[in-house]
């Protein structure tokens, strides 16, 4: 994955960028797997492999696919994103370790989930009950925010011709 | 159960329900009519709310009858409430002013589209201030900030779409921050209710990790609210943004980003992790410091009026910044009532120079030679918001330096309360150049025609406007809520 | 199984750095995009890999598992990737329509094409 | 768009599958992996094939833009009327537990509906988006 994310950053031909992209995507897809999280996996290959790459390649049908030259200065953006790199390490040594069952997110609030769910909402899914039930609203704002950028997408596209030919 | 208790979900569901109806109803007038009918409830809605939570104390309201932390809660205290008033407010004034307003901006076919998204900004705006939930904030953070991208991109010329695009870049960068921020705080304990999060970090004390989710966190809003260092997306997006969607982004979206960093500085981390020894509060003061001179400076240089009052609101999140990294009850007081007045201040101020723009086909300073003969009312109205953001005493501007100035001088800090007044003088710079270009300079040959302004563009716009003025005057309402507010975040925080 | 633990922040911490340099210092504004959404996707790892419990399974109940993986960042991961497909396609329609106002998607000619106006 | 035989028979042959299968991502959410999101979009991928296929002008006389607009605020209105539903029958937002005779039966309920208009949703986004880039292309 690592190597797919360097090849990228390097990669002038926008249209294996894109590809890379896809790849990147297919990759974390697989990692989410092992990692237990298979709706999250499901979601991030039709997403992110999925439709995103056709919303590249139909985007960039529309522009030219070349990037034109490298960046003049790389060193001050490199800095920027390393000094974040920096505190995130900073931060994350103090995390519980990995996987294990004393950490505050596998004894405060999960386990309520895991142990009600059969008995409150009788759904085997415990992601799908979350998400549709105790954590609702999120899933409301986030329907609005796919709303938004559909309804945002067709304010900015639209043309006046194509109206017309809407009527016909 | 009663109408009142589900005041808090209807206050954010009204504007949302709205908008996919605006988009249905396809036709500009009834857009526009379902938009307004929208923001006025939610308005009223909110006066409701506000003073049902001054008589009985924080509205909890548990969304899907889950009780906190396992489902999402609404939660209204003082500074909620205040700021679910600014906002449905702003919007309630701004929407009667768009529809004369678009009409000579956006092609007419999309007007139902601006309605939908400009009653989601709303939705958005009003949605992060009611939730107390860390991850509910970031979804309505990206409904509100979709949209106005959206909004922004609108404006009239191609200009308006890089800035969008900056703006998109910026704003996403600023999100993604503030979910990393949150996810270290949710891996640190296991929560994300706001009020939850505040019990168990208390516990845990400021471990690495708290720290850098405070880290993030706060570069992830500075972003959102153009702390200055991180404000170069705001000029241009405000400035080529249509006219009415500048007042309003102007008057809400950074107060809101605003908002929510006083509320996870004072109710999630609880003050003495912020201000404790970490050297956040110094560099925050002297970045506003920064902001109010260099941002001030620079709008005095703009040839572009609306460029100006951008550069000038830049200058003003200083002010409300300044009072913010104080840490007393008198500058949080002074921070909250400034966002008020200064939400009046500039909204009313970018709808007059809508008019003017409408009128003048461009809002190029140069072009403005001998308005007050042409528009007088207008000129009239931007002179008054002007004097407001000098803070001339009377205006609501001189209450918010007044207080800030107090503020500072109870710290001890008199050089403070001298930068404050220094910093005034450079206000009365970039207000005296509008005010010498447009007064005292012989109008050119080819001034347009005189136009008449339709009722419903200056109506709204003077209410801001006198609304600034009668702050300035009687600041008991003001004052006392923002006083209010302020006490309860401050006792919270220990 | 620490050097695991850390091992999987550092992955994350990686690749949330190479997304965001992609975004600041790349002037092609399709290439910002893809760098934003590898900004967003190592974010997901950050939340879902401590929810993981060796030896558990899935979040989907049934007989004779006994430990399961945390539900709730997968949720919440659920949402952030949806927000950030939102966000990539607004961001590509402005794409579009800068191209066709500009004709160029790169940073610094349409900041020189600016200029040039004034 | 393509006069190629195989292409079109395959199509014809693959594109009610993928119906399907949307249909049973979206039903089976509740056992296993899938939901009202994933269904959404393999829904709309399933158009986005059949589009390039048959071309966006047979696409539009099979799902005309007045549909796809519909389902994008259609989605929307029904989620949030579910959970005004809740406040109605005496609940609070999104009480799912009023909306049936028994709270789990309610909860069931609930969650089927509100996937439902996810699903609504975010197909008609994702397909009003692809014909948004694509009918920009052609006019050029």
């Amino acid at each position: 994955m690592a190597i797919a994310v360097v090849a990228l950053a390097r990669s002038r031909n926008l249209l294996a960028v894109v590809v890379l992209a896809g790849i990147y995507s297919f990759l974390m897809g697989a990692v989410l797997v092992a990692l237990d999280a298979v709706d999250v996996a499901m979601t991030e290959a039709s997403v992110g492999a999925g439709i995103s790459t056709v919303l590249l390649l139909c985007a960039l049908a529309l522009c030219r696919s070349d990037e034109a030259k490298p960046s003049q200065h790389p060193f001050a953006p490199l800095c920027v994103a390393v000094t974040t790199g920096a505190v995130l390490v900073y931060g994350t040594l103090g995390l519980p370790a990995f996987s294990d069952p004393q950490a505050p997110i596998h004894t405060h609030v999960a386990p309520r989930y895991l142990e009600e769910v059969p008995r409150e909402i009788d759904i085997p899914n415990v992601v799908t009950a979350v998400l549709a039930s105790y954590r609702g609203y999120d899933t409301l704002g986030e329907t609005t925010v796919v709303f938004t950028a559909g309804v945002g997408v067709v304010a900015l596209l639209r043309r006046r011709s194509l109206r017309r030919g809407d009527r016909k | 159960m009663s109408l009142a208790h589900h005041l808090p979900a209807l206050q954010v569901i009204v504007p949302l329900v709205s908008a996919p109806i605006a988009v249905l109803a396809r036709r500009g007038v009834f857009a526009f009519a379902v938009a307004t009918l929208a923001s006025w409830s939610a308005f009223a809605l909110a006066v409701l709310l506000w003073l049902q939570v001054q008589e009985l104390g924080i509205q909890s309201y548990p969304i899907g009858s889950w009780s906190p932390p396992w489902g999402i809660e609404y939660r209204i205290d003082e500074f909620s409430a205040f700021m679910l008033v600014l906002v449905s407010m702003v919007a309630a004034l701004v929407l009667p002013y768009a529809r004369a307003s678009i009409e000579s901006e956006i092609p007419r076919e999309k007007h139902y589209l601006f309605y939908a998204m400009f009653i989601l900004c709303l939705t958005g705006l009003l949605g992060i201030v009611a939730t107390g939930d860390a991850f509910n904030v970031f979804v309505f953070f990206e409904i509100a900030a979709l949209s106005s991208y959206v909004l922004i991109a609108l404006g009239r010329n191609r200009q308006a779409l890089v800035a969008a695009y900056q703006y998109l870049i910026m704003g996403t960068i600023g999100a993604t921050f503030f979910v990393i921020g949150v996810g270290l705080l949710y891996l640190m304990t296991g929560t994300l209710n706001l009020a939850d999060i505040h019990g168990r970090i208390a516990e845990i004390g400021d471990s690495r990790p708290v720290l850098t989710a405070l880290a993030f966190i706060t570069v992830g809003l500075s972003l959102k609210l153009a702390l200055f260092p991180l404000h170069q997306w705001l000029p241009n997006a405000y400035c080529h943004a249509p006219s009415a969607v500048s007042a309003f982004l102007a008057a809400t979206a950074t107060k809101v980003s605003i908002y929510v960093l006083v509320r996870f500085y004072f109710s999630v981390f609880g003050e003495y992790i912020v201000f404790g020894g970490l050297g956040l509060p110094e560099l925050m003061l002297w970045l506003s410091l920064a902001a109010m001179f260099v941002a001030s400076a620079a709008a005095v240089l703009q040839k572009d009026l609306k460029k100006l009052l951008a550069y000038s609101s830049v200058a003003q999140i200083g002010y409300i910044t300044l009072g913010l990294s104080l840490d007393t009850v008198s500058g949080l007081t002074a921070t909250i009532v400034h966002l008020f007045n200064h939400a009046l201040t500039k909204g009313g101020m970018f709808m007059l120079v809508g008019a003017v723009v409408m009128v003048m086909g461009d809002s190029n300073m140069a072009r403005m030679a001998g308005l007050s003969r042409t528009m007088p009312l207008t000129f009239l109205g931007i002179v008054l918001g002007g004097l407001s953001l000098i803070g001339v005493p009377g205006t609501a501007g001189f209450i918010s330096k007044w207080t800030l100035i107090r503020a500072a001088i109870e710290t001890g800090q008199l050089w403070l309360a001298f930068a404050i007044v220094m910093s005034s003088l450079i206000a009365v710079v970039y207000v005296w150049r509008f005010v010498e270009v447009a007064h005292f300079r012989a109008p050119e040959a080819e001034t347009p025609a005189r136009r008449k302004l339709p009722v419903s563009m200056l109506v709204p716009a003077w209410l801001m406007i006198a609304g600034s003025i009668y702050f300035g005057l009687d600041s008991s309402l003001t004052l006392g809520a923002a006083n209010d507010a302020a006490r309860v975040l401050m006792e919270g925080g220990r | 199984m620490s050097q695991f633990g850390n091992f999987s922040y550092l992955v994350t911490v990686f690749l949330m750095v190479s997304g965001l340099y992609v975004v600041i210092a790349r002037n092609n504004l399709v290439k910002k995009l893809v760098g934003l959404s590898i900004f967003q996707t190592a974010v997901y790892l950050l939340y879902i890999a401590p929810g993981k419990l060796l030896g558990g399974t899935a979040p989907i109940l049934g007989a004779g598992f006994e430990t399961y993986s945390n539900p709730l960042p997968h949720v919440l991961i659920l949402t952030a990737i949806v927000v950030g497909i939102a966000t990539m396609a607004l961001g590509l329609a402005l794409v579009v329509r800068i191209n066709e106002s500009y004709g160029s998607i790169e940073e610094d000619e349409i900041i020189e094409a600016e200029e040039g106006a004034q | 768009m393509t006069e190629d035989l195989v292409l079109r028979v395959v199509a014809k042959l693959l594109i009610p599958f993928i119906a399907m299968f949307a249909a049973y991502v979206q039903f089976h959410g509740d056992f296993g992996p899938g939901g009202g999101f994933q269904a959404g979009v393999i829904a709309a991928a399933a158009v986005i094939f059949f589009t390039l296929i048959f071309g966006l002008q047979r696409t539009r006389e099979l799902v005309p833009d007045w549909i796809v607009e519909t389902m994008v605020a259609a989605g929307v209105l029904l989620y949030a009327s579910v959970g005004l539903a809740g406040i109605v029958l005496g609940g609070n937002y999104l009480d799912y537990f009023v909306l049936g005779a028994t709270s789990v039966d309610g909860q069931h309920r609930g969650i089927f509906w509100v996937e439902i208009g996810v699903a609504v949703t975010v197909c008609g986004v994702m397909l009003k988006v692809f014909y948004m880039f694509v009918a920009r292309r052609l006019e050029e």
